[in-house]
């Protein structure tokens, strides 16, 4: 297999400060074959990503671009555009970074063909538009291309921008965690297309955590840790769980939940409509209870964790938190009750940019630590090396800017902000999001051996890690709850009917 | 000639020149002559600019003070900021002389080159070329000291002559200025097609006048009088058909010279007087043809009474304009 | 969803959109009841020429507002041409020719060092042209020593300037195109309007000005989707250069001299005219249809208030309500807005 | 990695840090030298003094800067109290106090309208500062109709106002206390230098500057981190209004009278300190520390070069060019800087 390689990286290094991230990458990606990159939170897998998308310099190596009916040439990216040319085509982590906001998803859709060199000079609105539906037909894209991006949701921001980078018929496909925020039906999207790329020969680099992603397309698995690999894997049946044992340098092992029972309960919510049109939610959250509520993108499962946090209003219903009323009129006001969110999204709405993790981690408590309005900074920066030390954020020091940090040390940090303090009820929208196994497993760990004296409340739509979590799993579905299950002897297939708003919902 | 100690040792002396004022042509020409004047009396000038901060100006004749210096000219200015600030040079023994700016103080010589009678002659010409009663566009921005001035013979004379119709009142000081005035100006011609007369007491506020008059093809039913003069209004005035009648004007330059002459005098220990008036001199269209003046060199030297004011000029006072 | 609530839905698109455009022909409305001979050939031609030398750099400073940035240097760049073209041709006697081609380099090489110190050396877009129009604000007086150039001056060495304005040139200050009536529109108008028309069009319908706005919204999603953001940046600050000293060959046309001025109020009305372009038609953002209206709207609303007699501070007054209240009405209907 | 590369990073973060510090003592040490008694205490106080007003200017914009914000209306702001301080004084005939509390309240208000329109009516900051500039400039001329205010003027209707500037107000602009050497530091040294630690305290040690800073640079996360944003924003803008209203309280104090012509400069020059401010110890972002070292910074420069008698152009020009020097030293070196 190893003779058909279309890009090669030798030896490939790179140095942020005097912090060696990449200590010598070595990687072949093959024609018609998907090669799956594993990694732990700062292993280096973006960084490689970025270097070979021309947006990084690198510190040393080589990488070529290999061909059947040219010799191998040279490959050094000094622009992202200069990679795209070389049909080398990346899809971000950051899905920020793929989609433009205020422009329309027409526009987003042929923003290369329109920055590239050879396209005409005139843009002609009725031209790009049906480019863009070209574009957009071919992934089974159905979105409205004169919205505007900022009016889409992360998931279809994020086929818009995986979308357009299928559209190059690139010769090197790059994909860094495309489905941390697509819907499983989404993915199964994602993956057929990523199928036909394969069978055309395109040889796809594909990262991620997720462990079903990665069965249901690795053709070869390449460990990385540390910034070097660690194994590759590509003798069928690829053994995952070496993979992921080379990735983190020792073997994980998964305990068995216990599902706890709580008699105390912490919040009530009566009657909750949190839409238009949709049922009420009942709901009662116990003291030491961990519960996940799962459901397809889009159900309102966001819409939810805003209500209870004080973000949105409910259209009717009460809640009753500690035995009282609870109706935050803000988000301070529900933290002040003792009700803490881990917003999804955390670029958009969990980041302060220009603060250090430090900064960000005590974001919240200001008022708990200062006196007369004066930061007490040795409490902050006690807070902090506390986190760091517990969630194992991988960074120098609790000064360390946040643009400094992998995409999961950045997820991590953004827990880290909330767990730093106790809460009477602890919401958690995708806290998973780009996190590694391990990490998550160890967030997981934390949460449930921190889980007493407070309800906790977690908001996933991967399946599995509410089954690793949760004490009891709800199903919601359009913006209500449809069932519950408690975490032992759970009927899967029940869930998944009621996930997928199957007969159950009509008979509710 | 033997001039008076402390003349008679060249650079013995230091002076300060504190600006309030200081971008354009008026105030360069002023500096310049200041400068002149001090060349030729062998005089050390430091130039101090607070280029219109009216507080920094009076904080720079604290400087001037600590500079050492034996006497100081204060050019433009609040009388309200100044005022103290002169005291306290006096004070230090330092003799001043202020030009432009009333610092309300019986021991310093006012130098001035009164604007009434700027405007004054301007308006006596165009009672002279258009008769007593013509409808009038005004050009005029309130709170300027000089504009204020000139303002009062204004409304002096529209007292006296009835037949004065001031159709409009107009002006801004937005930069560049006269590119401003002509917008406005053009609007109100629109407005006022029989507008016979623009008096714009400001050289500037006049080439704007003239722009607008020209755009709108009204130059040879439009007379514009105004005050002050530059090469760049010799040129806009000679111009075939120029609506541009009149000016009075005194020369900066000269101004600049009696300032520092008139300081030189208080240090020599003359009394030059409390106020020192540079006469203004009324400037036509027709003199500039007749005499083809075509810049401020040629206006010095064909109207000596522009070049030249014997104000503050005892025997053994140098003339820097002696070549 | 009621049908009333979709019909109030569409009224409130509608004014957010029209609003704006409805505001300024009530006011030519009124203006033309009110003030004598606002009505006339002449007088709109006349307000065109008024915003003509304020709208050519409104329309240069939207360029750097499609690209997410700002150019405090153009007042200072349009005086500094000015001089330069009063320079090129009385000191050094040079034809018109070279004189604008001068200006033109000027605004280019302006254009250049802001975009390059912005781009490159990333110094903050405002800082980068403060100090820029600092700089020129002082370079502009060096070679005269602060004077005023003009026919017949002294220069600091006691020669005299002899050179004279071209009469090419000062055609372009002065000449005027018949246009149904003889002599009426004025050479300074039609350049405002083929800028203006070219840069709509530039933005609007060239791949080039749609990625400018791209590169606006998101720099790093273009640069990844493999847009050479650097040059598109630089470009947008030469465009604004450029047509700054555009606006200052206009300004030394029509003064026929080289003026001491520092160009503040030319920046801040030109600015005022391209930000009101982002309530135009409901845009809530830079556009260049909407500086030329919002240029236009102020022209009309001085040239009314004067004709009024309406004194100069009141003018500034209304400038700024009417400034205040359209956009009032533009964002907090429209709901958008950011810059 | 080699040692001698870690020694070049950690010499590069010192330039960063510092290189502006000790540019700004090279330029001390210069002018010490090469203009007579630059150092003197009275010296050192007169440049105090000189950048006082546009300090305390400056001052308020950085917290407009902080929320990420900006504030085009503080120069507008200025001279409208000073104008307001005047007419209180001499043509109501009130006391000092009066005088004092109205333009303080004129301050807030203005910050509060600017507030509402950035942040309930969402027009974007530069808009709306914009028209309230205008809309200031025009106003604070209309009941005088445009003259400036003394003692003795005669008003509108042709009454005489004859009102005194109080004694306590004048000592605003002129009482200087002893320090010392008797005399020596001005009353508005002393507010510039308490507003500065004021200011610079609030922003950096306490919980409600650190949440503005938050604010500025995600509004979002720092509305689910709890922060009640708008109120946060609101409040940058009232203390930037209030902060300009005390800067035309001194104004007034110093000049003894409201004068129209005055106060034009503010804007851009208190602008120009706090971006300088930026540079200094490499903060790359708006503070208070840097926006005092900033106006320190131009006053030493002007003071230096009007004692090496550099005419005033040449000044605009030397502060630009440092101005651009010294910031393309700090943001290209320090690879950060976005504003
Ligand atoms: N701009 C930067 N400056 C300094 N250090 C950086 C920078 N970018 C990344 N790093 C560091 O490089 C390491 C690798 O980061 P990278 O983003 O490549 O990790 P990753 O493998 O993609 O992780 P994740 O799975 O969390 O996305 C991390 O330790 C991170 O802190
Ligand atoms: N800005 C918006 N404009 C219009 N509809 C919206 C907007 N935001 C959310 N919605 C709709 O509201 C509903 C609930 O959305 P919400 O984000 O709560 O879903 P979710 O279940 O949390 O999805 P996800 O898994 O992506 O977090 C969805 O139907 C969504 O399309
Ligand atoms: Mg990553
Ligand atoms: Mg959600």
């Amino acid at each position: 297999m190893g003779n058909d390689a279309v890009f090669r990286v030798d030896g490939l290094r790179k140095s942020f400060g005097h912090i060696e991230v990449l200590g010598g990458v070595s990687l072949d990606l093959h024609a018609g074959e998907v090669t799956v990159l594993m990694g732990a939170n700062g292993a280096g897998k973006s960084t490689l990503v970025k270097i070979i998308s021309g947006v990084y310099e690198r510190g040393g190596g080589t990488m070529q671009l290999v061909g059947q009916d040219f010799a191998p040439q040279e490959f050094l990216p000094n622009t992202p555009a200069e990679a795209i040319r070389a049909g080398v085509v990346t899809v971000h982590q950051n899905i920020n970074d793929g989609v433009v906001a205020d422009l329309d998803v027409a526009t987003n859709l042929t923003l290369d063909r329109l920055s590239g060199s050879g396209a005409p000079t005139l843009f002609n609105p009725g031209r790009v538009r049906r480019e863009a539906k070209a574009v957009a037909d071919r992934m089974g894209l159905a979105i409205d291309l004169k919205a505007r991006i900022s009016d889409l949701s992360l998931a279809d921001r994020q086929m818009v921008a995986i979308a357009r980078a299928m559209a190059h018929q690139p010769k090197v496909l790059i994909l860094d965690e495309p489905t941390s925020s697509l819907s499983s039906a989404e993915a199964d999207r994602l993956f057929a297309l990523l199928d036909r790329l394969r069978e055309h020969g395109v040889a796809i680099l594909y990262i991620s955590h997720r462990m079903s992603d990665i069965r249901r397309l690795a053709d070869r698995v390449v460990s990385m840790r540390d910034g070097v690999i660690s194994g590759v894997f590509d003798r069928k049946p690829l053994d995952y769980e070496g993979a992921v044992n080379a990735m983190l340098g020792r073997k994980i092992h998964l305990d068995r939940i216990v599902a706890r029972n709580s008699a105390k309960p912490v919040l009530t919510v009566d009657g909750l409509r949190i839409a238009e049109g949709a049922k009420p939610i009942f709901l009662t959250l116990g003291d030491g209870e961990v519960v996940a509520i799962t459901g397809l993108v889009g159900v309102g499962k966001t819409a939810l964790a805003e209500t209870l946090f004080g973000v949105r209003k409910p259209l009717s219903g009460t809640m009753v938190l500690n035995g009282k009323p609870y109706a935050p009129e803000s988000t301070g006001e529900a933290i002040a009750a003792g009700v803490f969110l881990v917003a999804k999204d955390r670029a958009d709405s969990g980041i302060v940019g220009d603060f250090n993790i430090q900064e960000n981690i005590s974001l919240p408590f200001h008022k708990r630590m200062s006196r007369l309005g004066v930061l007490k900074r040795r409490i902050e920066r006690a807070a902090a090396r506390r986190q760091i030390q517990e969630l194992g954020i991988v960074c120098r020091s609790e000064k360390d800017e946040m643009s400094a940090l992998s995409g999961g040390n950045q997820q991590k940090v953004m827990v880290a902000r909330w767990m730093s303090q106790a809460a009477r009820l602890f919401i958690l929208d995708e806290p998973f999001q780009g996190v590694d196994i391990s990490a998550r497993r160890d967030i997981a760990a934390k949460l449930r051996a921190s889980a007493n004296g407070r309800a906790t409340l977690l908001f996933v739509t991967e399946l599995d890690e509410a089954l690793e979590t949760a004490d009891r799993i709800l199903v919601m579905s359009e913006q209500t709850i449809v069932g519950e299950h408690r975490n032992a002897d759970i009927d899967l297939e029940r869930l998944l009917a009621e996930v997928a708003g199957g007969p159950l919902h009509s008979a509710a | 000639q033997d001039k008076p100690a402390p003349f008679d040792k060249p650079g013995a002396v230091k002076i300060a020149l504190v600006r309030y004022l200081s971008t354009g042509d008026f105030f360069q020409a002023y500096l310049s002559g200041v400068e002149a004047q001090a060349k030729a009396l062998g005089v050390d000038l430091r130039v101090l600019d607070s280029r219109q901060d009216a507080a920094l100006q009076a904080d720079m004749v604290d400087q001037a003070i600590a500079l050492g210096v034996q006497g100081i000219i204060i050019q433009h200015g609040l009388t309200e900021s100044m005022k103290e600030a002169a005291q306290r040079a006096i004070d230090a023994g330092i003799k001043v002389v202020a030009f432009d700016v009333n610092v309300e103080n019986p021991k310093i010589p006012q130098i001035e080159q009164s604007d009434r009678d700027l405007a004054r002659l301007a308006l006596e010409q165009a009672i002279k070329d258009n008769g007593e009663s013509w409808k009038a566009g005004y050009v005029y921005v309130a709170g300027i000291a000089p504009l204020d001035r000139r303002n009062e013979t204004w409304v002096d004379f529209k007292k006296k002559y009835a037949g004065i119709n001031e159709a409009a009142m107009f002006g801004t000081l937005d930069n560049p200025i006269a590119n401003s005035v002509a917008n406005q100006a053009r609007s109100v011609l629109s407005a006022n097609p029989d507008i016979k007369v623009m008096f714009a007491p400001y050289d500037e506020f006049a080439k704007g006048v003239k722009i607008a008059v020209d755009e709108a093809g009204f130059n040879k039913d439009i007379k514009i009088y105004s005050a002050d003069i530059s090469t760049s209004d010799i040129a806009a005035m000679r111009e075939p058909d120029s609506a541009w009648a009149a000016t009075a004007a005194t020369n900066p330059a000269v101004v600049g010279q009696v300032s520092v002459r008139a300081l030189a005098q208080l240090l020599a220990g003359e009394d030059p007087g409390h106020n020192v008036i540079v006469p203004p001199t009324l400037i036509t269209q027709k003199d500039l043809i007749d005499k083809d003046i075509k810049n401020m060199e040629d206006l010095s030297a064909k109207l000596p009474q522009f070049a030249h004011a014997d104000v503050a000029m005892p025997a053994w006072m140098p003339n820097p304009n002696a070549k | 969803m009621s049908s009333g609530w979709v019909r109030m839905a569409a009224a409130r698109d509608h004014a957010i959109r029209y609003g704006f455009i409805v505001l300024l022909f009530g006011l030519i409305g009124y203006f033309a009841i009110a003030a004598d001979g606002f009505v006339s050939p002449q007088s709109a031609v006349f307000i065109f020429q008024s915003v003509a030398i304020t709208g050519v750099l409104a329309l240069g400073v939207t360029a750097t507002l499609v690209v997410g940035g700002f150019d405090l240097s153009i007042g200072s760049v349009a005086t500094s041409a000015m001089m330069a073209a009063a320079y090129v041709m009385v000191v050094l006697e040079q034809n018109a020719v070279v004189a604008v081609v001068a200006c033109l380099l000027i605004g280019a090489a302006v254009g250049l060092i802001n975009g390059w110190l912005i781009v490159y050396m990333r110094v903050p877009d405002l800082l980068a042209t403060l100090g820029m129009m600092f700089l020129l604000v002082g370079l502009q007086r060096i070679p005269t020593e602060g004077r005023s150039i003009a026919t017949g001056m002294t220069m600091p060495d006691g020669s005299v300037a002899n050179g004279t304005f071209g009469a090419g040139f000062l055609a372009l200050g002065r000449h005027r195109f018949d246009f149904f009536i003889p002599n009426l529109i004025p050479v300074s108008v039609v350049v405002l309007l083929v800028l203006a028309v070219l840069i709509w069009f530039f933005l609007e319908y060239t791949r080039f000005g749609r990625m400018m706005y791209a590169v606006g919204s998101n720099e790093r999603a273009a640069e990844l989707a493999g847009a050479p953001v650097k040059a598109y940046k630089i470009w947008a600050y030469v465009i604004s250069g450029v047509f700054a000293s555009i606006g200052g060959i206009l300004l030394a046309a029509r003064l026929g001299r080289g003026d001491i001025a520092s160009g503040n109020n030319l920046l801040l009305d030109a600015v005022a005219a391209a930000l009101i372009g982002y309530a135009v038609l409901g845009a809530a953002k830079p556009n260049a249809f909407g500086t030329a209206v919002g240029a236009v709207f102020v022209g009309v609303l001085l040239q009314g208030l004067t004709m009024m007699n309406a004194p100069y501070y009141t003018q500034d007054f209304i400038k700024g309500v009417v400034l205040v209240v359209a956009l009032v009405f533009t964002f907090a209907l429209s709901g958008r807005g950011k810059r």
